[in-house]
């Protein structure tokens, strides 16, 4: 039978929300999918455009970033940061020719361990359909 | 990154078999070994216990290692732990990165292939990302040595008078008139039944006269500012029309008001006596000082009442009836927060029938009805006043069922013993215990279990389905029937009482939600406050400075409660006597000569940590005032806002080391 | 006397997980034992094993006791169990999940008529489209229990006089398609 | 969308609950609420369908939803409390069961599920009390209620898991609804007990006992007649209460009333369009209650 697609994800969880949440699905031995690998920040307001562009350019199929909920910030407002640079990400791969689905941002608290299954097992079907990334030379130019 | 040659070590753990048995510990071992800048890689059985950080101390000195990787657990756990092995190995503790292939690789991956793949990419990600880091000094903010107490129950008294026994000035703000909390309610105490009031009103009393406390009820807290050691806290005081400073307490004023029948609702008795519009929440009050309930007095609805409290008070001029609020600005280093529970209410299931026939209770309401002090001098006599000759106890309304909450209320099972034992002494009725499972996992809590089924109370196993007033049988005329399977006979039964009391569960308080943004704490799903470590910090938050006390982080017993109540002062007490906290070096500094002088920096910080120089037209951070976040350095356009520990560069190499052969 | 004891030769976990597979028969291993559901139930004071104890069987895979009960024909789909479940098992669901096994393997208890019944009631629905009520109840009847009759005569004359019993025999007009779609099938 | 609710009546509308469908009709004619009935819908496949082949009971259900889109109803009315919770769960496990949607989707050819899941399938009672309410209902008073006290019996399936008629336990809008019309109701603990639906033809004296546990309390709460929104429940403590007073000793004559009856009655309908002379129960009494002479303010106990 044919190998199948094994996609990668690189995925940026905030240091109290998301993190945590992670953590938590670890010690309830919540099982998903092991294809993304975190990077931790400590506010997902830290996310610099450059590091979503530089993990797509170096290979990544999708890029999941993982903030507190909306008004649960640890430092009050980072993940609006986050949302607004979102939006302009989102954009910025529009033009160059990436689908959308491959960047995600998701709100999770550090009580919600198995949304974190949720939302990796998802992405991960949602990229084995799409495929890997073809990379612009827009995208290796900007990162 | 500096000059010297990077010397890694890397370590990975086996926790075990925590990690072992799904990640293949040596291959990974083997693997770093192989990577670029690692001089030495080692695989054991536990890295945290102190053979493993010995290693580390040691392989620093022979080796000469200049920097570390962990393979092991998450950093929540354990970063602290082999930083300071770094430190004491005699290398900056920042040298360091950890890689958490524990809950991210072994206890969330199944395919041992996949999991051991994905623990060398992170591995590679750090040992790729250490090799830029550079040492970094911890810097140190003073403790302010006062602390804030928020919630006055049996919690909040408990770590108040503690922390000011030990010689720290507390303020104690409570949101009711009165200090005591639920306790204050209660009779008596399981499994021991000494009386709840003997062991409380004392500690209540010590409160009011201790010379380091600052008692403020009928309080809340509006504002927060500030960070660990330095916190700025606005106080609002609500009015109690009564000066508390120029009230002696004779409760004269009471006696006199214009109203001769109380005629509103007692809270404190749930509403099964009545007050006064002036009025004092129990007699063992603290403080010793009435209130006027705005919303009833005829003077503030109408402003035509002869006021004949205030004549009553006399020369005192204690009362006041043009008090306004008061906001209070404090300052303290640290806080615990001691807001405790609310009851579940019982009318959330209708088939229990309460608030539709009168002789259904919730248990706290029985509370009042057993105690001495309470609306019927502790007769137990129901709303039609006649006195139950049987009564049926149904536990577990609102706890253990995903209709309402899923969590077991923990304390349920073992008041509704008590209840049903002092229902029996009180009033010789029949007795029956509904219950899914009896749990009674304390000192005593099980022997007490046996004493009540010596005195034969019935214990039925099975859910209550419903409480209803249909008669099939004559002999349930007039009184109100349990519908259940008493699944240990195996079979439905019905069963006539007087009176059903509801062992309604513990919730988070319809405020918490206020209370976590104001403190910035996280919450567990449930509601209730999330501590830092559901082992190895049961009393801290992920907030530097701000611990947690009684029911508000979960459901406790009062044993329980004071337990974690002392903790929590002594974690506090701790910083205050060590003096200073050392603060995390991972704040933003600027680099001068990038910066353009944007500011963009300054709309990203909500605290103000980013000043602009207009002589050198250069942005510059406030290292104390910064808490790290980073928001700042993601949005400087030109590169010149950078990050102690999450430098560009290092987190770049992070990320190629994850995708290096993706 | 009657010897109780059951061997786990005779049990069948498999099965148990299986059935736990099906719509509607999800969270069934996180059934508490509490009982609410029997207590609510309507008709458990008439059955041989109560709707808790039935789960109790399934969960253990006691197959041939759990499909074989009358338990799960008399359940009359009033839904009360689901509603209290503390832990939101489709108890009704399980019970219909049950009654399609038992049907395929025709473990019901013989002339037993509620199956007779659902069985004549699917037959009249596929051909016609539309059940008539009069039909229907002479032939589950006919089929399980004619003594039923005697007793059905007065109130069917009651019915009669005030015009509610209808000899028409109903049938929609596009039966062609329907009764394509509901070619009878496998049965889990 | 046509202003119209697609009426689906349901076999027994069309049988022994024939007086729901004629009482319905005059009752939403005179509120100006046009029931149009589903061209040549199917039967719901009730609660005997689903005990023997899943699909095709959710199939029955669902093709019943497509006519009503095909003629583009937004809201089918199901009188029936099985009706309308089979259609209602029909919608529910196309929802959550995916696998499930596709092949009902599969067999009916056409039919897209977000469309079949947007029709609202709606119960009568839930209607009038949220599309018009008890105000407008005690505005629009023609008669005087001189009746007696009045049981509401809700009924199992209508208030159950998939059902937004009201409230899963303790219903109360047949009761504000009834008392909206001046009909004194009283608190009747066993409203959304079972009646045992087909178990009175099948496992017969089953049936009856809880059908008399109904009347009974009914009768203990001082209740003259039973109100019900259901055509089986109305039909089994109807047509049965000869068989339970023979076998109880108890004098129970109880009409079991459709709430549509009454509360067509006290908005003015044509008595004789409102299918009173069907009941077996009770004859007397409906008799009197329901005469056309109109009193003049009259108070209740």
């Amino acid at each position: 039978m044919p190998e199948e697609f094994e996609p990668k994800i690189v995925a940026f969880f905030c240091n109290w929300c998301t993190y945590l949440a992670a953590d938590l699905a670890g010690t309830s031995r919540i099982k998903y999918a092991p294809n993304a690998e975190v990077v931790r920040v400590m506010c997902s307001g830290r996310v610099d455009v450059q590091f979503v562009l530089k993990a797509f350019a170096k290979g990544a199929d999708g890029v999941l970033i993982g903030g507190c909920h909306p008004g649960d910030c640890h430092y009050q407002e980072g993940n609006y940061k986050a949302l607004r640079r979102y939006r302009l990400l989102q954009r910025l791969l529009r033009q160059m020719g990436i689908e959308e689905e491959r960047l995600r941002l998701e709100w999770i608290s550090a009580a919600e361990g198995d949304r974190v299954r949720v939302v990796i097992d998802e992405m991960v079907e949602t990229l084995r359909r799409l495929g890997p990334l073809h990379k612009s030379e827009a995208l290796m130019e900007v990162a | 990154m500096p000059e010297r040659i990077v010397r890694i070590g890397v370590y990975t753990c086996h926790c075990g078999s925590n990690i072992a048995a799904t990640v293949d510990v040596k291959a990974v071992a083997e693997f770093a070994a192989t990577l670029p800048n690692v001089v030495l890689s080692r695989d054991y059985k536990y890295m945290c216990s102190d053979p493993g950080q010995d290693l580390i101390r040691q392989d620093i000195r022979s080796h000469a290692l200049n920097r570390i990787v962990v393979a092991s657990c998450s950093p929540h756990l354990h970063e602290h732990t082999f930083r300071t092995a770094l430190k004491v190995g005699g290398l900056n503790p920042f040298y360091f990165h950890m890689v958490n292939i524990r809950e991210q690789a072994s206890w969330v991956h199944e395919n041992r292939v996949q999991a051991t793949r994905k623990a060398k990419d992170l591995v590679r990600a750090a040992v790729r990302r250490v090799a830029f880091h550079e040492p970094l000094k911890r810097g140190r903010v003073a403790i302010h040595p006062d602390v804030l107490v928020l919630g006055g129950g049996i919690a909040g008294i408990h770590a108040a008078l503690t922390l000011a026994n030990a010689g720290k000035h507390v303020y104690l703000v409570e949101k009711e008139p009165t200090i005591g909390g639920h306790m204050a309610k209660f009779d008596k105490t399981f499994p021991t039944l000494d009386c709840a009031a003997c062991i409380l009103t004392p500690k209540m009393s010590a409160v009011r006269s201790h010379p380091n406390i600052t008692l403020w009820t009928y309080s809340e807290v509006v504002k927060v500012d500030g960070y660990v050691g330095n916190y700025k806290v606005k106080v609002l005081r609500h009015p109690r029309y009564i000066d508390e400073d120029l009230c002696a307490g004779c409760l004269d004023c009471l006696e006199a008001c214009v109203y001769k029948q109380a005629k509103v609702p007692d809270a404190f008795n749930l509403g099964l006596s009545k007050r006064r519009p002036i009025y004092i929440p129990f007699p063992q009050a603290v403080p010793q000082v009435p209130v006027i309930d705005p919303e009833t007095c005829i003077q503030f609805k109408s402003g035509k009442c002869k006021t004949t409290c205030v004549d009553a008070c006399g020369e005192r001029h204690a009362i006041n009836l043009h008090a306004e609020p008061q906001a209070h600005e404090i300052e303290v280093g640290t806080v615990i927060l001691a807001t405790g529970f609310q009851t579940f209410d019982a009318a959330r299931v209708p088939y229990y029938g309460y608030g539709r026939y009168g002789n259904v209770y919730t248990a706290l309401e029985v509370e009042r009805l057993v105690n001495a002090s309470g609306p019927t001098a502790g007769q137990v006599v129901m709303r039609d006043g006649r006195t139950p000759q049987t009564v049926g106890i149904v536990h577990c309304v609102g706890s253990r069922d995903e209709n309402t909450h899923r969590w077991c209320s923990r304390v349920c099972c073992m008041y509704s013993l008590k209840l049903a034992h002092l229902i029996k002494e009180h009033t010789g009725a029949e007795v029956f215990d509904f219950y899914i499972d009896i749990r009674t996992p304390g000192k005593g809590f099980e022997e007490f279990y046996q004493k009540l089924l010596n005195e034969r109370v019935h214990f039925v196993r099975g859910r209550v389905a419903e409480v209803t007033d249909w008669v099939l049988d004559p002999s349930e005329e007039g009184r109100l029937v349990i519908r259940v399977e008493d699944t240990l006979a195996g079979f439905v039964r019905r069963i006539p009482v007087d009176m059903v009391v509801l062992a309604t569960g513990l919730e988070p308080r319809a405020d918490a939600p206020e209370i976590r943004r104001l403190f910035n704490i996280s919450c567990a799903g449930e509601g209730f406050f999330l501590e830092r470590h559901p082992k190895l910090a049961p009393v801290n938050t992920f907030t530097d400075g701000v611990f947690l006390a009684g029911c508000c982080q979960s459901p406790k017993d009062i044993p329980d409660t004071v337990a974690q109540a002392g903790a929590a002062a002594a974690e506090a007490l701790a910083l205050i006597d060590a003096g200073y906290i050392e603060t995390e070096p991972n704040t933003a500094h600027v680099e001068e000569s990038l910066c353009c002088g944007c500011k963009t920096c300054m709309s990203m910080c909500p605290y103000h940590a980013v000043s602009f120089l207009p002589e050198i037209y250069k942005s510059r951070v406030n290292e104390v005032l910064c808490k790290g976040c980073g928001t700042c350095v993601a949005a400087c356009p030109s590169g010149a806002m950078r990050q102690n520990l999450f430098e560009d560069d290092e987190i770049f190499a992070e990320i190629e080391g994850i995708l290096t052969n993706a | 006397m009657q010897r109780k004891l059951k061997f786990q030769s005779e049990a069948d976990p498999e099965w148990a997980r299986r059935v736990s597979d099906r719509p509607g028969c999800e969270g069934l291993f996180s059934c508490l034992q509490c009982g609410a559901c029997s207590g609510t139930c309507p008709l458990s004071i008439y059955m041989d094993f109560s709707p808790r104890r039935i789960i109790a069987l399934v969960r253990e895979g006691f197959r041939a006791d759990a499909l074989s009960s009358k338990t799960i024909w008399l359940c009359a789909s009033c839904y009360s169990c689901t509603v209290h479940c503390p832990r939101q098992i489709h108890i009704t669901d399980v019970m219909y999940s049950l009654k399609r096994e038992a049907i395929g393997y025709r473990l019901y208890p013989a002339r037993f008529p509620v199956p007779v019944l659902a069985q004549e009631f699917c037959k009249l629905v596929r051909r016609r489209g539309r059940s008539s009520e009069f039909w229907l109840v002479l032939r589950m009847a006919l089929r399980s229990n004619p003594f039923i009759l005697f007793k059905m005569a007065r109130t069917g004359w009651d019915l009669a006089r005030t015009g509610r019993l209808s000899l028409r025999r109903e049938r929609i007009k596009d039966m062609d398609s329907l009764s394509h779609h509901l070619a009878p099938r496998e049965v889990a | 969308m046509s202003g119209a609710y697609g009426y689906f009546p349901g076999c027994s509308l069309k049988g022994a609950g024939v007086a729901y469908e004629e009482s319905l009709l005059a009752l939403f004619r005179l509120l100006g609420l046009p029931l149009a009935e589903l061209e040549d819908w199917n039967c719901c496949g009730a609660t005997s369908y689903m005990s023997i082949d899943e699909r095709s009971a959710i199939l029955l259900s669902s093709r019943n939803l497509l006519l009503a889109h095909k003629a583009g109803y937004r809201d089918v009315v199901a009188p029936c409390s099985a009706c309308y919770l089979v259609l209602r769960k029909a919608q529910d496990y196309m929802e959550r069961y995916p696998r499930i949607g596709k092949e009902v989707h599969a067999a009916l050819g056409d039919g897209d599920l977000k469309v079949l899941n947007a029709i609202r399938v709606r119960h009568p009672l839930e209607v009038l009390y949220t599309d018009v309410g008890p105000g407008r209902i005690r505005q629009s008073l023609v008669r005087q209620w001189h009746g007696g006290r009045v049981a509401c019996y809700y009924g199992c399936q209508m208030v159950r898991p998939y059902a937004e008629a009201d409230r899963a336990h303790d219903p109360m809008r047949m009761d504000e609804l009834l008392r909206a019309a001046g009909v004194p109701t009283v608190d009747y603990s066993l409203k959304t007990k079972c009646c045992g639906g087909s178990l009175t033809g099948t496992t017969h004296e089953v049936g009856v006992r809880l059908n008399y546990a109904l009347l009974r309390e009914a009768a203990r709460k001082g209740a003259d007649a039973i109100a019900t929104v259901c055509p089986l429940c109305q039909y089994n403590l109807d047509a049965y209460q000869r068989e339970i007073r023979r076998a109880s000793h108890e004098p129970f004559d109880m009409p079991i009333l459709y709430f549509s009856q009454i509360l067509g009655w006290a908005l003015g309908a044509d008595t004789g369009a409102l299918g009173l002379r069907r009941a077996i129960s009770g004859r007397k009494t409906v008799q009197q209650w329901f005469s056309e002479r109109r009193v003049e303010k009259e108070a209740y106990a």
